[in-house]
């Protein structure tokens, strides 16, 4: 059984961890341990209260802590859990991602905001079943975004995101396990590459973390009907200019883009990706799904309806092939 | 008609019953009452108090003194609705194949209830994510509660919310709340809207331990405290916050300190003893109810189940165990200190019920408990297109999936 | 002289505060008064301290508060100042745009987010002189969102979202005053309608609030070299369906379409538009001009050289029409 | 070497540095002191207490009693500086044509140079909007924070950030800030940090009266107490919010009092009284470094001109008079109790000073401050294609105006 995401990203932090003597990790209740196999991280226990510390119920301060931390050189991590995904939203914005700027260069904020991120689960309903929340941090400028999809890529991006001297939002969405294989050691996937997931002729199909495994059914279905689809993970919104590299390339060659998001339709995050290409490629054909610009109902038939899945994607591909 | 103004007519005529409820309870009251209930209180009420600012009442409840029979029968009754709901939910759960999700309120019936018998009808609540037990003592209706923590179409939110957000707006229930803290500013905003209308009403808000950090509750009592709003703050104070301390993240063993800072009466009461509850609640909602400002009362609880779901519960008994964060031999200590029991125990020695008849009353309880149960279950599960309604008061939102 | 932005919004305000003896104002220290010729507003004097309160230094109080009493079927505004605008962003998201949706039409949030906007000015830098953030509202389910451009919009508009059963985010930029005299009567604009500023046929030019001036001059200038532009005016971001249907069918007309924003590049504004008609009208030629993603600064020479000005709308308006 | 490396070899320096000028300053106050300052001070320093947690020293301020003369005439100075520089700021806004904008400081210059003047050059400070005064206290350069207010490529922030924003990281200036109540935010979280580092640093914010509600107040002091981190906050109480008085909206008289919710001292000061301001805050000082944790300082206080700008200001004279939220007559006395001429007349008595030597400290400023002006004019504009560099810490970002 390959590492899952949550205990490759508690090894990256480990690392840093044990790299770095100050790193701290601000958290709430979402315990920095985890198990796979017979080995055990356990932040708490190993760098102890000081560097691990869990906190009130107050992200305000678990990320306004680690900015105050940040600024006097004190790397941080702050994690917040899903439901408050916006509650740090001004802290970000007016002062983590301006401050540098305004202060010409001096104020500097190494940290993380490693958010988990719910996603569309049933029996939850709207306050704990949002997706595409990333879209609201990428907009804002200083900020980096990364929406790691593979255990693999979670890991990387979690150490590329310590190390790097900028604000780095972390979203974690529950994901399944796939993807290669994690190593132990550290190592780093750079901020601002796409990933190629699966090359093809016909149609260009973007989507990231919540959408993946519905978009690699959906390209495996169109293949049997021998539509050729590349399939493209941007893996991070924010910066945007490196990830558009490939994704451009890709649809001037098919001539079509399908975006697909489990955030709600309006000002999402794909809007941004087709708004691009749709500068560098005229002639482009676009197609894009998304959730309803709706809350998730609790009840899963609701829930389903609403949501973009395999199919809906296959079949969508195939209408912006024929029409 | 628009929708505002019905808003309005209806709360007139709840305001015009209420008043006629409110003078017939007064007449009750004073026919039958319990003599020796304040002097019962008067060692477990009131624990340690905030020191800044005194109230007349240094011990015990003295408004549980005159409580009709037939009221604290009504409180015994809705406590046990919450227990027996809540142990029909859990064993569901524990079945398997449950539609939905629960964080559990047994333990903490006497908060609800001592707080909620002080309201009228139509005072407002606001609720958290544990707040079915609020939701049961200020008169919500155990089927569609069932119909709804299942995500039927019959529920009150018509299987749109579920367990975390159980509204009742004719009730006075602004809803349970999935955000902490949130209850807090909601109730307190109600409080202001309340003095807007120039009613006589008041506004509760339902929060944990958890719920005095973060952004909201900082904002409501500021508010309140600064222009005296009819706004009652109770924090159940349960220890943990999921599995954190309340005593690791403050600094102050009493909550209800921080009422001090604001200029707001701050109490502490016993929060498994309902009439100790009540008492404080009672102050509370007449002082408010006459201008005389909020109040922040913390409740010492503890809750039996895990923080969410049932893990270390069993079906047909109380309690769960050999949680990693607290000892068993804390929750037994709790237990021992069942609300209910305790409360049943007084009421038998008061001869305000016997044996048989608190029997009686939870056997009634069961039954309907079971219907509630029977009835969500053959309810139909809402249809599929009907996720689009309800985003804004008219209309459906356009569809983005095909 | 022709009634100014501030009194339009005020006249409306009062004049459904006189209409409804329960709508109720928050303010923090932008007192609700405004003298236009001889006629003065003041609401505080006019409706009293209940009705027109004054708070403390707290957006969050301002907005739950509002959010509270409208719960109980009491009206209200919530007035916050310009660099507040995302403190209230978490309340607005979990609690006015779901809940409704999340108790099956129960909860109704029968209020207006008045939020000032400070727009790009010199000698404030960052945090005082953002433009654009009302996309990140528009992104959020069950808001409405509205940008007028003109003291005759900004009233009706006003109106408008005060009698609208929905929570409705009314964002105030400082604009010069330009459009037709504002009626002292109530009237209202309705929300979800785009309006056509000057009717063309070689280009749609789509802007909003602080860019309309610069696009105005734009287009007279563009008039003289024989270009005919059609400019169209938004005037607000959520719900977009009413409001694409005049701008995909000028794009169908002209071909082309450029969109000019003050607020920064990366998932802004303009981007949903664009997005949209891409999907509308294939083959569409678009471009989009807007302020970099970086804060503002402060000194006016960097400043200026970021800005969306008539001059580069013209130059790539040009650009779009030769190439 | 990578930033953060450069940034920690840098405050390693910086300790040392630190620790040899202490020991120096630490003889120099053995040789020459003032005997009867604590005397003095006892009547005016502690205007009222909130009474949840006594501390040692109920009247006065005891750190002041061997305060050197040297230290007494810098303070003096510093108080002088930020008196002149921002009435130079001011005649030149009123002169017109000012490249810049100001919130003024003066009248209130004895809580900054109070405050910092117990201060390491090591400890940190975060400001706020009105922080000109905290900066020059704390070391800050005349020449480029005018250069900075007038938005020149010399300034601090190299013209970026302008006068709410001015940034001394190597003087641990954290910055202004221009969201009220962030300053104490970061102050705790740096307050943290310096607990990660493992230093005896402590960390200061100043907020003004409206900077307790909101987000960020009550995240920083509930974190502080339940961690007893080195975190001091310091409200200048000027009983203004713009033109809303601060007891139009807080139900308590002293602000300080909300410190007790938290379980933190809370002190109130006169703040036109600096050996007040620094007794007090010498005490949380050392308390902090040692280990006990935090202390919340009100200091009550008055700004001489509006909020903002130079309306009711007149060149060559102090005050801005005829503002329609306060009267003329409430200015005049509170300019009747000026922090520098009542500080001065007790440095004469004392004879720390003469009264000539007194007058060449105030000419000696004032040359300092026309130098600054002289230089902050003569320096260029940025270029403006630099306004696409520092969003980042590499490289600039794409212009997409083209
Ligand atoms: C603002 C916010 N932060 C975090 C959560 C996740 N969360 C849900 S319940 C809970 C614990 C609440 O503790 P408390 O307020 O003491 O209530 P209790 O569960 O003990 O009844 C947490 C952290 C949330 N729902 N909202
Ligand atoms: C969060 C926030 N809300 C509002 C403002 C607008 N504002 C700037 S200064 C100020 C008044 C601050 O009052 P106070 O904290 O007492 O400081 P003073 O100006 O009196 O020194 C306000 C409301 C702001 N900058 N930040
Ligand atoms: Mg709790
Ligand atoms: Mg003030």
């Amino acid at each position: 059984m390959p590492k899952n995401m949550s205990f490759a990203i508690l090894e990256g932090i480990q690392g840093e961890m044990r790299r770095d003597k100050f790193l701290t990790l601000f958290f709430e209740y979402q315990r920095p341990s985890a198990r796979w196999g017979d080995r055990t991280i356990n932040l708490e226990t190993e760098f102890g209260r000081w560097r691990a510390r869990f906190c009130a119920i107050d992200e305000q301060w678990i990320v306004g802590g680690v900015m105050g931390m940040s600024m006097i050189g004190v790397p941080a991590i702050a994690h917040i859990p899903s439901m408050t995904t916006f509650i740090p939203y001004e802290l970000m914005f007016n002062h983590a991602g301006k401050l540098r700027h305004m202060t010409g260069g001096q104020a500097a904020f190494p940290m993380v905001l490693w958010a988990d991120m719910q996603g569309r689960q049933a029996f939850q309903a709207g306050q704990h079943a949002d997706a595409g929340l990333e879209s609201s941090y990428a907009r804002l400028a200083g900020l980096k975004v990364v929406v790691p999809s593979t255990p693999y890529d979670a890991k990387g991006l979690m150490i590329s995101a310590i190390r790097d001297f900028d604000p780095v939002v972390f979203c974690q969405y529950p994901m399944p396990t796939s993807g290669p294989e994690v190593p132990d050691k550290p190592y780093t996937v750079a901020i601002g590459e796409a990933a190629i997931r699966t090359e093809g002729t016909d149609i260009t199909i973007v989507g990231y973390a919540p959408q993946t495994a519905e978009i690699a059914k959906a390209v495996t279905a169109l293949k049997k009907d021998g539509i050729s689809a590349e399939f493209i993970d941007p893996r991070m919104l924010a910066p945007l200019d490196g990830v558009m590299q490939p994704i451009i390339k890709s649809v001037r060659k098919t001539g079509r883009l399908l975006t697909s998001d489990d955030g709600s339709y309006s000002f999402c995050n794909c809007a941004e990706i087709i708004a691009r290409v749709a500068e560098a490629v005229p002639g482009v054909k676009v197609k894009r799904l998304a959730f309803p610009d709706a809350p998730a109902p609790g009840a899963p038939e609701m829930l389903n309806f609403m949501r973009v899945d395999a199919a809906k994607i296959e079949a969508a591909a195939k209408r912006l092939i024929k029409g | 008609m628009n929708e505002r103004t019905i808003n309005r007519e209806v709360s007139s005529i709840r305001e015009d019953i209420t008043a006629k409820r409110k003078a017939a309870t007064a007449a009750v009251s004073r026919r039958t009452f319990v003599k020796r209930v304040s002097a019962i209180g008067a060692g477990t009420a009131v624990l340690s108090r905030v020191p800044t600012r005194p109230t007349k009442a240094q011990y015990g409840p003295p408004h549980a003194d005159g409580l009709p029979a037939q009221q604290l029968t009504a409180m015994f009754t809705d406590m046990v609705k919450i227990r027996q709901w809540e142990s029909k939910i859990k064993d569901l759960i524990l079945k398997g194949g449950f539609r939905g999700v629960a964080h559990l309120y047994v333990g903490q019936e006497a908060v609800a209830v001592g707080v909620c018998s002080a309201l009228r009808k139509d005072d407002y609540i606001a609720s958290n994510h544990r707040g079915h037990g609020h939701l049961i003592a200020k008169g919500g209706d155990l089927k569609l509660m069932l119909a709804e923590i299942t995500h039927k179409a019959a529920g009150y939110c018509k299987g749109y919310g579920g367990s975390l957000h159980i509204t009742d707006v004719n009730l006075g229930i602004l809803g349970m709340n999935g955000i902490v803290g949130a209850s807090h500013l909601f109730a307190a905003g109600a409080a202001y809207g309340i003095k807007v209308k120039g009613t006589d009403q008041v506004a509760v808000s339902f929060g944990g331990d958890g719920s005095i950090q973060g952004n909201f509750f900082s904002s409501a009592a500021n508010s309140a405290a600064a222009w005296k709003l009819p706004w009652i703050g109770v924090i159940e104070n349960n220890a943990f916050q999921i599995w954190v301390r309340a005593s690791d993240v403050y600094a102050t063993p009493d909550l209800a300190q921080r009422a001090a800072g604001y200029g707001i009466e701050g109490r502490v009461v016993d929060g498994n003893d309902v009439l100790a509850v009540y008492g404080v609640a009672k102050q509370a909602v007449e002082k408010a109810r006459s201008g005389g400002g909020p109040t922040l009362i913390e409740c010492k609880t503890y809750r039996w189940y895990d923080h969410y779901g049932v893990a270390g519960a069993r079906t047909g008994g109380d309690g769960a165990f050999g949680l990693g964060y607290r000892s068993d031999r804390e929750l037994r200590d709790w237990m021992a200190k069942d609300p209910i029991s305790r409360f049943r125990k007084f009421l038998v020695s008061e001869k305000v019920l016997t044996e048989a008849g608190a029997d009686e009353i939870t056997a009634e309880v069961r039954k309907a408990v079971e219907e509630a149960a029977t009835f969500a279950e053959a309810q139909p599960v809402p249809k599929p297109e009907d996720g689009l309604l309800h985003v804004f008061a008219q209309g459906a939102v356009p569809l983005h999936t095909a």
